[in-house]
Formats: structure tokens, C-alpha cells, sequence
């Protein structure tokens, strides 16, 4: 089935108002901001962004009164350190109240493993000792059942989120994908989600995808909606496709310290930009110069049959 | 205080890499005094190598290109929990007494006066770790008597509190820009254990927000060497973590 | 460090009697035979063989008298279906008796994955309603400590066994190997191991597994030793290597149907054999007919940095 | 059989595909009515697309040849535990009334007279698809009363058992080399539904080991078509699985 759909058609599908919503997998690399941008447009509310670490993302959601909960790990801008809509809106519910689930990185992909492999919890050493278990209920102290010492562990519910948009190096229009380096929680998001939705830096022929499924992560199948946005990872970085542009981040920083500046910065990044050609058009040659040229390829595998 | 956390690091171990500060301090130590050691990234990155140019986070091409093993978040914070990790390196924005880290909330975490990044992956870091090395700024609003939120679990209340919890491990060092801080004695409390050059044990126990008591053994760090600052300048090329 | 070492020299040095052992853990493909060989040769006792599905090396083994445990989900000859040595065995003790832990391959993978990630345990819904929660006394029926109902969950725990030998098509002398197609439990198995041993097809330069990161299912730190064994899967398939010699097991399934004729089959293919050498020169022009000779590559993925 | 077999996969589905007759089966029911199931392997494959020769294992090279997914036994087999597996197709050794499937011991499972080589995949299979598809030879050693080893479950021992046990799905076929047989009614018997072709209910009823009803609307099974006897050409050109 042909899933090539357009971004703005895509998420006014498939996120909805109070939807769980994982936006980028992979912490600091493959952050879909294109997408995050397109939310933002349509005015989307209630969201319960889903991330171990999405860069300034999840802080640029916030600061637009998208999100009402945070289920992660850390949320910030990781050039700056602190993200101040982050902060705005848990100290002063500006401009809205957000909850906190909080979580470890670990964890946080244990409760997505949790949900993609169908588990009734996860059992872990890791949290133990750390105030994240009182301040997240969800997660239980007990005993280990199968040791004579009944030892502490921490029970960790499963994560299945409505939504996971996941960027890619390249994808064909049937959901099919490929990617390579580090791939932080995208298996796990991927699987556990209800919909999933592809943003493709590059659209290839599927016989390119087909050539290597070791690269696959998660099947087509499975895949609602494939968007051709290329370029779509700006600010954040893509193996093979583009470097981060750490002053764009600064920029952010600097800007978002106050209401007003944040808003200013929202206007002319997101709001007063029509779609994601409008963006890459405003970038210009700053965009081109992110834009990974060099070429450093893979030994190939061979897949013959005879 | 980079080349001092470095310094922490020894050759051969499997040494797990927060975000920021650490993935330098790892690349001067690959540079130096420590060529086999691996690095590990919670993205889902094992590195031998130091990265071609700097690195602004532990996920930009430079530190995929030349990699060990790339892969899932899980498959390489599971060596961790599995006991296969020597020692972590942190950061965070409050330390305590007995090396628990805060890096969650400032006051009450239900009505919080700040709010800070969170965990990330320290939390999990600092359980699991053979050995916590924490990398701090050096004043009295960081070193504090004790955090009011632990994000990453230290010697909790000191003494035998870590062990109750259930885990092995536990700071080892806490590196700043004025001071090495070791724990000591049956309490884990921390020591002071090395005043860096250009500064003086007065001033390091005077923005220490506890009572800071001295090892007796207590030295002065060595001054860098001049491949640790090369190894500096060939890590952070643009000055940028410096 | 440089941890080339002969097959004969590896498994003396990493495999003792009693050990608890991953030989192959594709299931059906890439399943080290020649280490099999190699460890009946020297007349290892008392192994736990742990594996999903090891085709017929389990079968082997058993019958040569190298086993007294098997933690595992399948042992047969896929192609013949029974695996006679292991009946014998099981059935009359002959020509020892082998004690069964039961698993079906998703608890035993989930269990390499609990000793892997340092799990105190992992709960599963799969195996409710399985007599193997009776044979296999390690698991344990408990409630769902999360769930209001309580519903019914299996406690698994972790396996960790001694060794994992794994075969790969390509590896460096350091122990950096590259996979590709389905993998089975290889990562799990090699993360979960004490000692790691890899069987590499080809040796290549370190660059080339370095091009390539993505496709390295285990660090090689936690390799211990590397033996170039080309074709030391026969008669099992490697994609890019070697088509399944299905007449080898047909063969094996018929003469291993009696002891005498076992004992014949053993004499013939391994014990009157010096070594893997030995064993390709027997298998001759065979050999070649099942090498693959196509070309089906992968495309390219880039990791420049500029 | 392998054609019957076939028909029980609809188009669209994700199907997890068991050892040996079972991939035939569904190598044949994509060439025919069912053109974009997606069939799922446990060593960690998804494919789309019939293998260009015939299998004799799901590992082997043609079946990794264009798949669409190349995994690990995890990722694929969790699809079965996470719910999002339609329907699951099994062969072994034995099968009882109420669907449960024996291929682990005959007798005692301390001192058996039969080791048979077990689960494989079958368990987890039958615990967790949508609904199972099981594959027989029909006699009646092969389908008997009550299995004396569940090694993959049925309806247990009937009626709510199964749910009882914390399971949903369930058996919703047997085809045999003579027959389909449904589970029908509260207790979830297994009833003969359908003859084929050459075979009468006579003979379908002797050979089964327990007093086989038979539905109302019992009928034989269609002739093969010439599509799928094409098709069965196709997947097994060596005839191995016939």
C-alpha cells in the first residue's frame, strides 16, 4: 500500500489532541523537528510527549502550549543545558501546566521494550536508589520473587504510545526504512506504538531497502504514513545526511530565556513559516552547509541466494 | 578539570559516557594515558577511537563514523545493569556529601522552585557502574550538605545505605574545577583529596556547602602535562567545553 | 589485542567440561559445526548445550557423549524431524543420559536477554497453559504485581551461559564481526556470555567492520578469541557464504538412526578427521557447489562526517 | 493438505509462520488468494514476497533474499506476545480434542517413551497468535483423546480453561491430510468440518482417536484449483514437502 502522504496531511491524521507521542528516538540524532514544527502549526494540546531525549524539541512543544505531560528522561536543549519552557511551564504553568512522568533513560527504553514485546512489566535493578521512584508512581519497589534473598528490584510498567514519528536516512513510499548509527530506543518506539509515522530524509526505490533488510528496524508493515521531508532533522543531526547546527540551538537558548523572546523566535521559525519548503528556503545556504557531502560508504553485504 | 577526570580513567576499562563534559574527559584519557580504553554512549555507540572533530553531543556523525559497535540504546545501557561497565562518568547540577547527584528539581518536586533537565541516563549510570566519577562546578550552591531530590544515587545516607538499596558500585571521585573530592572511611563521606594548581585548600572548603574534611594524604594535582593539554586542544578543537 | 587463534587452540582454552555452552544461536543458519567437531574431538564432558534451535550440532553432541544438560526449545535434524542421539538419550541413557531443561524460543531468548541486560528476571504471558512451566521447574507462575486482576504471568530467569560461539561472515583479528540477515539470539547470546567466541568465514582488515558499525551485533571487547574457519558451518547456511547442504543431514539422519551406524557417521566426518582442513579437503568439490557465487549487495550507507 | 492449509490465511494478515510444512503452506497462499499477508519466521525474518527456491529451513539464504525485515528472534516473536500477530501456523506430533498440540514426550516427561524434539517456536505460537492454524497427519496415535504433554495450548481442557489460563486467541482449524477439523461450541471440541476430496466421514471418524462430531453444515473441501496447484509447484519445485 502506498503511504507517501504530505506532513501536514500526515499529522493532522494520525496525532490527535491528548495523544502520547514519541518524536524522535535516537536522543540527540533524527529528531524530527520538521514534524514538531508542523504540531505546533496545526495547534495541537494535551500532548504526552514520549522521549528519552529530544534535544530542544520537547522544550519548543512546551513553550507552544502543546504538551500537557512529559513521559522521559531529559528535557533541555543539550548545547545550552537547561530548556527555559521546561522550566516556565513546570514552575510557572506558563503557558500551560505540564506533568512529568520521570524516567531514566534505561527504563524509559525498557517500558517501550515493555510494550513493543507485549510484556506485563519489566523487572530492573537500575533506579534503584534514585528519588525518580517516588516521584513517578507508575514505578513499584518489591522483591525479587526468584532469589532465596528477595533482593530489591523495580517494576516498570510497559509504554505503548498512540504515536511514534520516527526520522530516517531513507525509506521507500511503502513504510519500508533504513537506518544506520546509533539508534537509541527507534526499535522499541517503533513497535510499541499504535501508529508510526516516517519521515524519510531521502524516498528510494524499494528494491534499495530490499537489497540490505538487516537494516530495517522496524517492518513497513507496521508503518501509517510516509513523509518525504529531506532535511526534515534540522536543527539536529543524521548520519549521512546532515551535521547539527549547534548555533541554531545557541540561538534557541539565548532566545527562549524569556516569554517574549521565545515568542519571537516561535514566529519566525514556525508560525510565520508556511511548511517545511518555507523552512529550508529561510535556512538557504546555511542549509547547505550542514549538508553532509563526503562520502564514507559501508563495506557491502551480500544477500545472494546461489 | 577536564584533564583531571581524565586522569580517572585507566587504560583497558569499559568506561560509560554521560552527555557534555565526559565525552571530552574520555577523549583526552584515549589520548593519553589510556589508549585501550572503550567508551560507551547510552545513544547506542562503543568507541576506541577519539572523533574527528569535536563533539557537541555524544550522537553527531563525527562519533558514529569510526565506531565500534552502533546500536540500540538498550543493547549498550543493558551492559550496565549487567555488570559489564568498569566506571561512569556524570555530571549534574547539585552533589552531595555522600556523592548523590541532583539533577532533577531545585525545592519540592511537586511545586519545584526549579526544574532542572532530569536524568538522562545518569541515574542508571550511577546504580550500575563499577565506579562513579562525577564531574562538578565548584561552589556552595553545588556541593550542597544534602540534595533534596536524588536523580542519581550516591552512598545515600553513607555508611551501608547503598548496599541496602541493593547496589554495589559508588562514587569514586568527584572531579571540580578546584578540587578532587574522594569518599573515605566506613561513612562514604566525601574527602577532600587533591587541591588543583592556583588554588588552595581555604578556599576549596569554603565553597564546600558541608564541613569538608581533608585526607591526610591530601596533595596537590598534578600540573597538566603538555600531551594532556595537546590532547585537550586535539579533543575540544574549538574551545567549545573548555 | 590481537586474539587470532586457531579452532583446536580456542576451544581448549575456552571451553571446559561442564560448561554451559552457545554453539550457533541462529537457529538454523550459522551454526558453528566445526567447533562442534572440534570439541567432540577433544572429548568434552558434561556440557550444558543452550540453544533455541542448533539443527542437528545438538544432536551431535549428544551422541559423541560431550552432554549432560540441554537448555533449549528444539533439538532434532530439521530436515528429518527426531534427532535420534537425543532420544537415545533421553529415552535410554544412551550413551548418557542427558538432563532437559524445557524453553520455547521466545522464553529462551527473552532469558539470554535477562543475562544480558542483568535482569533479576523477565515475566512473559507466552507459556501460560504450557506443560513446559511443569518439566522445567526454573520458571514460576505468579500474578501480575502492577494489575489490579492479577492476571497470570511466567517468571523467567536469567541465563547466563559460560561460552558463546558464534559464527559470522566477516571479522577482524581484534573480534569486531559483522552479521547480517536474521540473527536469532546471536546478540543476546554474545551479550549474555562470560567468554565469546567468534568462528569468522572470512578475515578482513579492521576497516572493514569499522565502515560499518551498524552491522556489528556485539562489541568486540567481549570477544575472546577469533578462528578463521571458512566454511566451519557445514553443513548449516550462512547468507553471502554457503547454501544448506541438505543431503548432509539426510545422510546423518539416516545412519544416526542406530548407534553402530552413529558411530560410523562419527568416525567418518569427524573423529577420523585431523581438523577443519581435513574436513574441507573430504568434502571437496561438494564444498565448492555450495559456496554462493552471486553477487546480491547491499546499498551503501554512508557515515562521513563533512 | 498444504493447499487447504493455504486457505485458512486471509489477504492482508500477519501470519507467523512455523518449521518445515507450515512455510510452504503459506508460500502458497501468497501466490493465490492472499497476496499481501506478511509471513513472520522466528529467527527474526518478515517477508512479503515467495523465496525464489524452495526452503528446507526459514534461515536460509533465499529466505532472507528480499525479505522485508532481517531481525532477531526477539523483536519478531515479541510481535506474537504484543498482539500484533493474526494468525500462527504449527505442525507436531500429536493433537487431543480441545486443540492442545503435544511434539515434546510421549509418556512420562521424567522417563519418556518418545523424546520428540519439542517446542521450538510452537508454544509461543499457540499461546500468543490471533488464532492457530495446526497442520496433521490424521491417525490415531496423531490425534488423540487428551495429550498427556501440552507443549502448546489449546482450549485446554475446554470450555473457559483457556481464558482461565490468561489466554485469548485459540485454535480455529486442524487440517489434516483427510480434513479440517473446527473447534465448535461452548467446550471448543474440535468437530470435523470438512472431507477432502477421496475421503468419507467414515473413515475421517476411525481415524481419529477420540468420537469426532461432526458439524451440521459439514462439507467437503473444495478441489485444489489449477492456480493453486500452480502455486504449491512454484514454492516447492523439489516436491520435498509434498
Amino acid at each position: 500500500m502506498d503511504k507517501l502522504t504530505g506532513l501536514a496531511d500526515a499529522v493532522a491524521a494520525i496525532v490527535g489532541d491528548g495523544d502520547s507521542v514519541v518524536l524522535g528516538a535516537c536522543l540527540e540524532a533524527n529528531i524530527p523537528f520538521a514534524a514538531s514544527y508542523e504540531i505546533i502549526r496545526q495547534g495541537r494540546r494535551g500532548l504526552n510527549i514520549i522521549a528519552p531525549i529530544s534535544d530542544a524539541s520537547t522544550d519548543m512543544l512546551i513553550g507552544a502550549g502543546c504538551v500537557g505531560k512529559v513521559t522521559g528522561a531529559w528535557v533541555g536543549n543539550v548545547s545550552g543545558g537547561l530548556g527555559h519552557n521546561y522550566r516556565r511551564a513546570v514552575e510557572q504553568g506558563e503557558p500551560c501546566p505540564v506533568t512529568i512522568c520521570d524516567y531514566s533513560n534505561f527504563s524509559l527504553g525498557m517500558a517501550l521494550m515493555a510494550g513493543a514485546y507485549g510484556m506485563p512489566y519489566v523487572p530492573l535493578r537500575s533506579l534503584l536508589g534514585s528519588d525518580i521512584l517516588r516521584s513517578n508512581p507508575a514505578f513499584k519497589l518489591a522483591k525479587n520473587p526468584l532469589s532465596e534473598a528477595g533482593e530489591p528490584v523495580v517494576l516498570v510498567p510497559p509504554l505503548r504510545p498512540d504515536v511514534a514519528v520516527l526520522a530516517v536516512p531513507r525509506a521507500d513510499r511503502f513504510g519500508n526504512a533504513h537506518m544506520w548509527g546509533s539508534s537509541g530506543v527507534t526499535q522499541e518506539a517503533a513497535l510499541a506504538a499504535s501508529r508510526v509515522m516516517v519521515i524519510a530524509d531521502e524516498l528510494v526505490e524499494p528494491e534499495v531497502i530490499r537489497s540490505d533488510p538487516s537494516r530495517v528496524l522496524f517492518p513497513g508493515y507496521r508503518v501509517d504514513a510516509v513523509c518525504h521531508v529531506p532535511g526534515g532533522v534540522h536543527p539536529s543531526p543524521m548520519v549521512g545526511c546532515w551535521r547539527r547546527d549547534n548555533e541554531f540551538f545557541n540561538d534557541y537558548h539565548r532566545r527562549s530565556r524569556t516569554v517574549a523572546g521565545f515568542g519571537e523566535w516561535l514566529a519566525e521559525w514556525v508560525l510565520d513559516v508556511a511548511d517545511h519548503q518555507g523552512y529550508a528556503a529561510k535556512l538557504g545556504k546555511r542549509r547547505d552547509d550542514l549538508r553532509i557531502k563526503g562520502q564514507a560508504l559501508s563495506a557491502p553485504a551480500n544477500y545472494a541466494v546461489t | 578539570m577536564i584533564i583531571a577526570a581524565a586522569r580517572e580513567i585507566r587504560d583497558g576499562e569499559v568506561v560509560f559516557v554521560g552527555m557534555r563534559l565526559p565525552i571530552t574527559a574520555f577523549g583526552v584519557a584515549r589520548l593519553t594515558h589510556a589508549p585501550n580504553a572503550v567508551g560507551l554512549f547510552e545513544c547506542g555507540l562503543a568507541r576506541d577511537m577519539a572523533a574527528q572533530e569535536t563533539l557537541y553531543t555524544m550522537s553527531d556523525p563525527a562519533n558514529q563514523h569510526g565506531a565500534l559497535w552502533a546500536s540500540g540504546l538498550l543493547p549498550v545501557m543493558g551492559q550496565l545493569q549487567g555488570g559489564r561497565v568498569d566506571a561512569g562518568f556524570i555530571g549534574g547540577a547539585e552533589i552531595d556529601r555522600f556523592g548523590n547527584i541532583n539533577s532533577s528539581y531545585i525545592g519540592d518536586p511537586a511545586a519545584p522552585k526549579v526544574k532542572l533537565p532530569g536524568s538522562g541516563g545518569a541515574a542508571d549510570i550511577a546504580a550500575m557502574a563499577g565506579r562513579l566519577i562525577a564531574i562538578m562546578t565548584h561552589d556552595k550552591r553545588r556541593l550542597v550538605d544534602r540534595v533534596g531530590y536524588v536523580t542519581s544515587p550516591g552512598f545515600l545516607a553513607g555508611g551501608e545505605a547503598r548496599a541496602r538499596a541493593g547496589l554495589a558500585g559508588g562514587p569514586a571521585a568527584v572531579i571540580t574545577d578546584r578540587a578532587i573530592l574522594r569518599p573515605h572511611g566506613p561513612d562514604h563521606e566525601l574527602h577532600l583529596a587533591c587541591v588543583h594548581p592556583g588554588h588552595n585548600r581555604e578556599d576549596v572548603v569554603a565553597n564546600t556547602g558541608w564541613p569538608l574534611r581533608v585526607l591526610e594524604d591530601a596533595s596537590e594535582t598534578p600540573t597538566p602535562s603538555a600531551a594532556e593539554i595537546e590532547a585537550l586542544r586535539a579533543v575540544d578543537r574549538d574551545g567549545f567545553w573548555r
